[in-house]
């Protein structure tokens, strides 16, 4: 069956659609949370290295993976907003970049964490950790232009500029970070990959399902509120039950 | 070492859970309370400016 | 005489710039006081020991650059665009972009440049010795051009912007990190006796890369600024 | 030939126009009139193609001016609320610098004596800051003279300037037409071209 995606990239549509996935997806997160902490917490082992503090990372790692997809992501949909002109991507970047700024900041704040136990500092300048530093700061670039910007569609424009340029940086700023970080011989976040046990895997693939899917949840929960701030103009907004009442 | 060094290494879990697992819930709560606020005001908002239109 | 080259173009708009840079040349001075100015608090706060110094200039050096173009960057287009001469070198028959290479060029010259031959000087100041200092300067000639491209994207994004300038350095700051990195790291390695031509061969690479794709997005992101 | 075919811009969330259609033929000057607000300089501003229109298009010879790109330049002037002149500069430098960004080498002579038609001789060689504002607009206006652009698009031309000098312009606009130029503009001041019929469009 084809599925008419143009009929979906309308802010009406979707903003319906949203409204019907959202409990679904807050769900399903909240489920897999549940499952993946038990299964971190009561059936992965204790490694024989690091002790208890390893669990950290089945937060650590996914937070990590997700601020950078969701990056991407939002550079994919600025992207189609600038080129294609549609309303709707630029809503969805401008939506994602609080939840990646999270994100990051939650992968830096539990890799502090975890640095503490580890080498008895908070915070060492480890290739991951200052990557993800920098693009905490990019999403805050991207954010501070959208936000300092009247004129919406000025706005989305050139922060979707931003981010694109950024995108393409990003790969840069890992690869320099990186040299940098073994040319003066800096520590490395390592989780004693040899003997990752199956259930340290399972936690770590299952709490990166329930990131993807809270993060699903909360955009399309925030794109609901810029549409309808948009779209505030529009009848069809006038018209919805929620606005009438 | 300093007190919390040693309460660290004597109650890891706890550690974990506190410091990683409860802030990263905290975060995500805190999240989940912005976007509903966010939707209250412009909902609101968008209210006052119909009401606003009407009476002209 | 009808049709003007590319390069003429080019000419005219460094040319151009150049002549207003001359006409004001007390930013110029500016900013190449900042500059100096910056680097020379560093051993006030750090402290006299030559062995530490000698090891934090090439540091030092460059943090210092980068912020010194943040500032000069902030004038970039706006002069421009309050007077209205920017709505006429869109209005130009040549692409937008070789008048924003242009001026991207002019601004080196009068804000970057500067700062590369007053190099030397800095360092003498932190006790590098000539062969390390060499590489210093090879390294800020190649990178401070990067540091305008990338400053050009910004400067065409924040213009007109309340608070433009802060938001600017917001911006512009974390794309220029690799910049830093390969210009320090360079140093570096003639210090501990290795060579330094890769990182200045990526340096050059990066160079090559913003020559080609900035002018165009600094000029998108004019025409977006402009609406 | 320049048509404009059912164009529509808007400012924010506020439409300014919509299905705006005219036409402009060699030797045609248009005013568009409006209260303030009404979208004059935006219009004026979609035709130079600083602002891109929601709906519609504007055509030049037949062809959209989307697609003629940078081209298209080359064909129009624009004078706008700003003057475009450098303070720093002088008058000879900053028509001789507008008239090369728009292709046109000109010659020290050549640009002297646009200047004096504008009644600003013996003040080519001062920096414009020393000028006065009227001063300035005529060093501003002096491109219309220099310029080889069929079609004019001028915001508010007249502002600023004395009798002398809003007669002068009607005499350049009536030359300009009577060339097979074309002009649109915006003014709060009455224009009055001899022999030519000021066609209007008025935005409401």
């Amino acid at each position: 069956m084809a599925i008419n995606w143009f009929k979906y990239s309308a802010p009406s549509t979707f903003y319906a659609l949203a409204g019907k996935l959202i409990p679904w997806f807050a769900i399903s997160a909240a489920m897999l949370f549940a499952v993946g902490l038990y299964i971190g917490f009561f059936v992965a082992p204790v490694d024989y290295q690091q002790g208890e503090f390893y669990r950290i990372i089945f937060i650590h790692v996914p937070a990590s993976i997700l601020s950078m997809f969701l990056y991407l992501v939002m550079a994919v949909y600025a992207a189609l907003g600038l080129i294609f002109n549609t309303r709707l991507s630029a809503m969805m970047a401008t939506a994602i970049a609080p939840t990646g700024a999270l994100f990051a900041f939650i992968s830096l704040w539990t890799g502090a964490l975890w640095g503490k136990p580890m080498w008895g500092a908070w915070w060492v300048w480890d290739a991951r950790l200052t990557s993800e530093l920098i693009l905490l700061f990019l999403y805050l670039g991207y954010m501070a232009l959208h936000s300092s910007i009247d004129d919406p569609r000025r706005a989305d424009r050139a922060s979707a500029l931003l981010a694109i340029v950024g995108s393409v940086n990003v790969p840069i700023i890992y690869f320099s970070v990186k040299w940098w970080n073994t040319l003066h011989q800096g520590s490395t976040i390592k989780f004693s990959g040899t003997s990752m046990h199956v259930a340290m895997q399972q936690a770590m693939f299952i709490m990166l399902a329930a990131c993807w899917l809270y993060a699903i949840a909360i955009v399309l929960a925030r794109v609901r509120s810029v549409i309808l701030e948009r779209e505030r103009q529009t009848k069809w907004v006038a018209e919805l039950p929620e606005v009438r009442a | 070492m300093t007190g919390l060094d040693i309460w660290m290494r004597e109650n890891p879990l706890t550690y974990v859970w506190l410091g990683s697992y409860a802030f990263a819930l905290l975060i995500f709560v805190v999240e989940l309370v912005l976007v509903r606020h966010k939707r209250k005001l412009t909902l609101e908002q968008i209210r006052l400016l119909r009401e606003a239109g009407e009476e002209d | 005489m009808k049709e003007l080259t590319l390069f003429g173009m080019l000419k005219l708009v460094v040319q151009r710039d150049m002549t207003l840079a001359m006409r004001r040349r007390a930013d110029v001075l500016t900013t190449l006081i900042f500059f100096v100015m910056v680097v020379s608090l560093f051993p006030l706060g750090v402290g006299p020991e030559m062995e530490m110094l000698r090891k934090i200039a090439p540091g030092v050096l460059w943090v210092a650059a980068l912020l010194a173009s943040m500032l000069s960057l902030g004038r970039l287009f706006s002069a421009d665009h309050q007077d209205g001469t920017l709505e006429q070198m869109m209005l130009t028959p040549q692409p937008l972009a070789v008048i924003v290479l242009g001026k991207i060029i002019a601004h080196w010259m009068v804000s970057g440049l500067p700062l590369v031959l007053i190099a030397p000087v800095l360092g003498i100041q932190f006790d590098m010795q000539m062969e390390t200092l060499g590489i210093l300067i090879l390294g800020l000639l190649l990178g401070t051009p990067v540091l305008s491209m990338i400053g050009g994207i910004g400067a065409a994004l924040t213009l007109g912007l309340r608070g433009g300038g802060v938001l600017l350095s917001l911006l512009v700051l974390p794309l220029c990190i690799p910049i830093l990195i390969f210009g320090t790291a360079a140093v570096d390695a003639v210090a501990t006796g290795l060579s330094p031509v890769s990182h200045l061969s990526l340096l050059g690479a990066l160079l090559v890369l913003a020559l080609t794709f900035a002018p165009w997005v600094a000029a998108q992101a004019l025409r977006i600024s402009m609406e | 030939m320049l048509e404009v075919s059912n164009l529509a811009c808007s400012r924010g969330d506020q439409r300014l126009f919509s299905g705006l259609s005219f036409e402009l033929h060699p030797g045609q000057i248009m005013q568009v009139q409006g209260e303030n607000g009404s979208g004059k300089t935006t219009l004026l501003r979609t035709l130079c193609g600083f602002v891109s229109a929601d709906e519609g298009y504007v055509a030049w010879n037949g062809a959209q001016v989307a697609s003629l790109g940078d081209a298209f330049h080359a064909e129009i002037l624009y004078l706008g609320h700003l003057n475009a002149i450098k303070d720093d500069l002088s008058a000879l430098e900053n028509l001789k610098i507008s008239a090369a960004f728009s292709g046109i080498t000109l010659q020290d002579a050549a640009v002297k004596s646009a200047l004096r038609r504008l009644g600003l001789k013996g003040r080519e060689l001062l920096p414009c800051k020393v000028l006065s504002q009227g001063q300035r607009r005529r060093v501003a206006l002096a491109r219309l003279l220099v310029s080889d652009a069929r079609l004019w698009i001028l915001d508010e031309p007249l502002a600023a300037l004395d009798v002398r000098a809003v007669a002068l312009i009607q005499e350049l606009i009536a030359e300009h037409l009577s060339g097979g130029g074309m002009a649109i503009f915006t003014t709060h001041q009455p224009l009055q071209i001899d022999g030519m019929t000021v066609r209007t469009l008025a935005l409401s």
